[in-house]
């Protein structure tokens, strides 16, 4: 058992896929000579040199693009998209090309690439570098998208989308980059499609990612002070979806809260809520409230930023109001 | 009549041995008659969607095809269906895609637009303007990492040399020196809108310019200077030398889909293209050679002719995929 | 009341705003000598000149990103984008410019633009050119999203969009361009936000958009034979979304199916039924169904393209389901 | 010492009036210690994010805003302070904006990459790479439609110039004659890539060819030299005969943010480059022509440095936005 922070595990996870394999390379803007800009990558174009490791030009249609044309030619490309905020530039080469190309030539192809961006706000960035994107990647069938929320679930999880043999997105939260955590000695590749039940409970089930799963966790605390028992799931993948874990936890519970760090139309919220409502109606004790950022975007003041990202304090709110109905 | 500047040769064109050229032609023939039963298909509303044909320039992708190897990779567009037949795609296989059958080369799922064959390294025709060309770079870097002495080509329109892809991908592939060879097919219009409104030079090789990148401008209707031509860039590529952009001034025969008529064309202009047609122009070089006449021409056409006609009856009766294709190959399993 | 395409309508609805304000210009594709792919916009050209109506090249990022300059100075330009697939072409400046213009400049801006574009899949064009685009746009606060479904729609939502002082995506469904419909002559503008019940009923309530409302009233007229009383709910618009209508619907019938063309991950139906089982839980008799395209894209061949997009038969069997219990 | 190659002027460059010199060397004072100011507010964690920093590049901001008219608009990027405050943002807007104060230019909302003012022209600085270009592009559409006699001017990096939307955005201004000035400010980089790395051509300006654009390699260290190259292109936007690119050479003294220490530059470099500092160049043109003496730059200097402080000490009393401001101007309400 070792402690990580989660930039450091991201790192060990791109340095024992690179060590692992000679078909897995890496590229994006200054991640090479520089060890990119969230200091991630260090250290890997050193050890494996600038043939598979490499620093690309200003040109993210281009080279995500590359990424494809590489995959489907025998390499396992991982590219670097700086910040989520970018992934609307390489969109086309996203959803049009990555996530359709299998199915499009009949399964001719096979796409294992890994796509590794920065999403998420709480540091300042302003309005065009703090948005979470895992919504719109999620509508477009063809991804798995993979939303790691720890230093263990950051490396074990990218190890598993490396070896995927199918597009990922790997949203890692750049508020976590400083998070540390353990992270067992003979941790490998993590499956994806696994939700975890990060805290146990009983009479509400709290559903969440990466920074707000840990605003929630501060909250599960502070109620079993008061005797109120939360029961919390980190979905960790958000493509494929793990429902049986949700299922069997709305069973238990019978109350729902779900927490995203994304916009509320059109989020993943909504999927979760239409799971309980097709399938667990009848578990159902009281309404499900989604906590979101309902229909604002990030602004840079940091007031305004706080109030945006669901808090300890809206979560909270939620779970009373649910619980007392 | 309209007068057609004839780009000079770069590079020593040499005629091709005979038996290349037989199959150059036999592939302008196959690619012209397939475009022309397309046509006539949709019309009859015995293919549904829509279709871009490429009847006009066939000497680019035959000329192209050529001169390619075993291992050297190919994306396009949706105007594709020439790049697949010159590649060597069966007939049958593009019909039976033409028709959605699960027989197609992409079992159904494809359609007019995304004429693809791994096993031929044609790695797909696309449908969004100018995102063939990063994933041909793409293409390009593994054979770069993996040494194998292999290139990619990627073809493309005039007007796709407006769109950023084209300028992200070019600028990518100069400096990385990847083995690829950009091929613009200029055959002048964009849809229904001519190059010069939406394109303020009129030779799109300068482009290559800003790349640090050779660019030559090719007369595409002879497919022995586009066999030459091309050759001369592979070379450079196989050699380390990075990435080529030739231009080929071509013309569409037929709208630019199934349903324009191309009003849009000056008085004359595709007459005087006619008169350059690629078939012609190889047909007469070899009948001056003594390698063809006139009878051996036509009964070659008609033979293809047949043969397309046979892959139409052969596609009409294959069956459709089934329900569960609908979810199969989102993902690989495994 | 005249009978007018969808197509006409739309064209009509472009040609009176640019007959009315000096201040809106129009640019695209192949739109003005042409007249558009679809043939939707024969005439403007002629009428409005080739400085108001303008053909584009071929660069979605650009000519997207000057619509929002123009907007921003003063003109209320209208932009085509031809194929809903090519809204990841131009996507950055539509998310991370047009969306966020406004608020992240503190308000200085005012940007009247909208955004037509057609999307929607039954008419065998393929994985690249079928898909809808509205999730995307939805999970991206600073837009308004508008799903035109029929002749009178189209041609007053359209008009609506171009007076609004705001960004405005109108998404016509190009399986839809024949539809034939009355427009009341004296028809205008039409405000953006309300949806509306197309068909009453007290059993249950699909709520619908687009072709797969025209399934949908397909189904509910079958089942009428069978005395079940289907009540259909047209959105109209996606952004603002008029949620009393749905409420009010939920609370009369307790029962709701909600049919989406469209992925199911992060998509707009689970908004309808969050909403429904936030506000509306105590309504609900039975479990919510969503009928979508599930983790399927489009395909060429026909079968497959029928079975992805909700046919009248599954909506069928949902709404039986549900009835069921 | 590393040489830096000067590039010749392609007009006349005429020394300005007192007034405008005086002008510009308040301003490119002011941009310099704003600079200073804020990089020692960051390091001591009184602002948040990140910023990045303009220093050494006065000479482009402020050259081109002085040629500038009530009318014209702007277009830049996150390194944006300095032409905020070159077309005259008030130190306290854009102070109170880096804190996030209501009072700030953006209201607290924009924060260092979005230095904004409308009324100034300034129609925002962007954190996107090459989004600016568009958007320029866009308001020059409004002044030819309008026939405002007004121009546009985007300014953007040399990595910048890679991305897809310069291509697009050139080629159609070009096309449609937009009247748009584009300045890519060759500071050497893309945040710790040399140019070379990521672009195979050495002077930008070459790429106007692939648009028939006109395109000049320009000193930007030099004020007057940007001025006089900057106005003969906005004379030719004016006169409708379309638009023009601008590669102003240029270094950045500070690295690309705010923890960036520059450990990529060659020895020597920086401190080649801060020999043609270009607040020394238009001080020592000033004292030259007897219109300054080093007792009066000094209390320049010193006077802005004040200001300066002022406006810090202001704005750290203003307040944050109300809770309020979280969801007004998502949408224009009226
Ligand atoms: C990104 C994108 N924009 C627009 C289109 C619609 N479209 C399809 S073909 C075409 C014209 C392309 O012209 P060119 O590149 O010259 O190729 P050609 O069709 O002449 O072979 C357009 C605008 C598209 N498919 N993709
Ligand atoms: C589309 C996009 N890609 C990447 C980035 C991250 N990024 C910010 S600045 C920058 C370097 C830009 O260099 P240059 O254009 O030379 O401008 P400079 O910063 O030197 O002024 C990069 C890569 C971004 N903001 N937007
Ligand atoms: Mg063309
Ligand atoms: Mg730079």
């Amino acid at each position: 058992m070792t402690v990580l922070t989660y930039r450091e595990a991201v790192r060990n996870a791109l340095a024992d896929e690179l060590r692992s394999d000679p078909k897995v390379i890496f590229f994006g803007e200054d991640v090479a000579v520089a060890g990119g800009v969230f200091k991630v990558t260090p250290g890997l174009y050193e050890e494996f040199g600038g043939e598979r490791v490499r620093d690309t030009p200003i040109s993210e249609e281009a080279f995500v693009g590359m990424a494809l044309g590489a995959a489907i030619t025998g390499l396992r490309p991982i590219v670097e998209l700086m910040f989520a905020d970018f992934i609307p530039v390489a969109m086309d080469q996203i959803v049009n090309q990555i996530a359709k190309y299998r199915y499009m030539s009949g399964g001719q192809f096979v796409v294992p690439l890994t796509i590794r961006s920065a999403q998420g706000g709480g540091v300042g960035f302003g309005t065009q570098h703090s948005q979470t994107a895992e919504n719109w990647l999620m509508n477009t069938p063809g991804l798995k998208v993979v939303v790691p929320g720890n230093p263990a679930d950051a490396y074990g999880l990218l190890r598993g989308a490396i070896r995927e043999n199918n597009p990922v997105v790997v949203l890692e939260h750049k508020g976590l980059y400083n998070m540390k955590g353990e992270v067992p000695d003979d941790l490998g590749p993590l499956p994806l499609g696994k939700a975890r039940v990060v805290r146990e409970g009983s009479d509400l089930t709290i559903v969440a990612t990466q920074l707000v799963c840990q605003h929630s966790l501060k909250v599960a605390e502070e109620l079993a002070a008061e005797g109120i028992s939360v029961e919390i799931i980190d979905l960790r993948t958000m493509v494929p979806l793990d429902s049986e874990t949700l299922l069997s936890s709305i069973a238990k519970t019978g109350r729902l809260v779900v927490v995203e760090e994304a916009p509320h139309a059109s989020g993943w919220g909504g999927d979760i809520v239409s799971l309980a409502a097709d399938q667990g109606i009848f578990y159902l004790d009281a309404p499900v409230k989604r906590v979101n950022m309902g229909n604002v975007m990030f602004a840079y003041s940091e007031p305004l930023e706080k109030l945006a990202i669901p808090s300890p304090e809206r979560i909270k709110a939620a779970v009373r109001e649910v619980l007392a109905t | 009549m309209i007068g057609i500047r004839i780009p000079e040769p770069t590079v020593e064109v040499k005629p091709l041995s005979e038996d290349i050229r037989r199959s150059m032609l036999y592939k302008m023939l196959q690619i012209r008659y397939t475009e022309e039963k397309l046509q006539e298909l949709f019309l009859a509303n015995a293919i549904r969607g829509t279709t871009h044909l490429c009847n006009g320039q066939e000497g680019v992708s035959t000329g192209v095809a050529a001169a390619l190897r075993k291992g050297d990779t190919v994306t396009c567009t949706y105007r594709g269906h020439g790049h697949a037949l010159a590649m060597g795609m069966p007939l049958k296989s593009l019909m039976a895609e033409m028709m959605g059958r699960v027989s197609g080369c992409c079992r159904g799922k494809g359609g007019s637009m995304h004429m693809t064959d791994a096993s031929l390294g044609l790695l797909g025709a696309n449908a969004i303007v100018g995102a063939q060309l990063p994933i041909a770079a793409g293409a390009a870097l593994t054979a770069q990492i993996e040494k194998t002495g292999n290139i990619a080509v990627s073809f493309f329109g005039d007007a796709a040399s407006n769109i950023g892809a084209f300028h992200e991908t070019l600028n990518l592939a100069s400096v990385w020196k990847l083995p690829v060879v950009f091929i613009c097919e200029n055959n002048r219009y964009g849809e229904y809108t001519p190059q010069h409104l939406t394109t303020p030079v009129e030779d799109l090789s300068i482009r290559a310019i800003s790349y640090n990148m050779p660019g030559v401008t090719v007369d595409g209707q002879d497919s022995e200077v586009v066999f030459a031509e091309f050759s001369a860039a592979a070379a450079r590529a196989r050699a380390g030398e990075g990435p080529t952009f030739l231009e080929m001034k071509t013309y569409r025969y037929r709208g630019h889909s199934r349903t324009d008529t191309g009003p849009y064309r000056p008085a004359g202009e595709l007459e005087a293209w006619m008169e350059r047609d690629p078939i012609k122009i190889l047909a007469d070089k070899m009948i001056a050679a003594g390698q063809l006449d006139q009878v051996e021409l036509e009964e070659l056409t008609q033979s293809v002719q047949r043969e397309i006609l046979g892959a139409v009856e052969w596609a009409q009766r294959e069956p459709y995929p089934d329900p569960e294709e609908l979810t199969r190959d989102i993902f690989y399993e495994g």
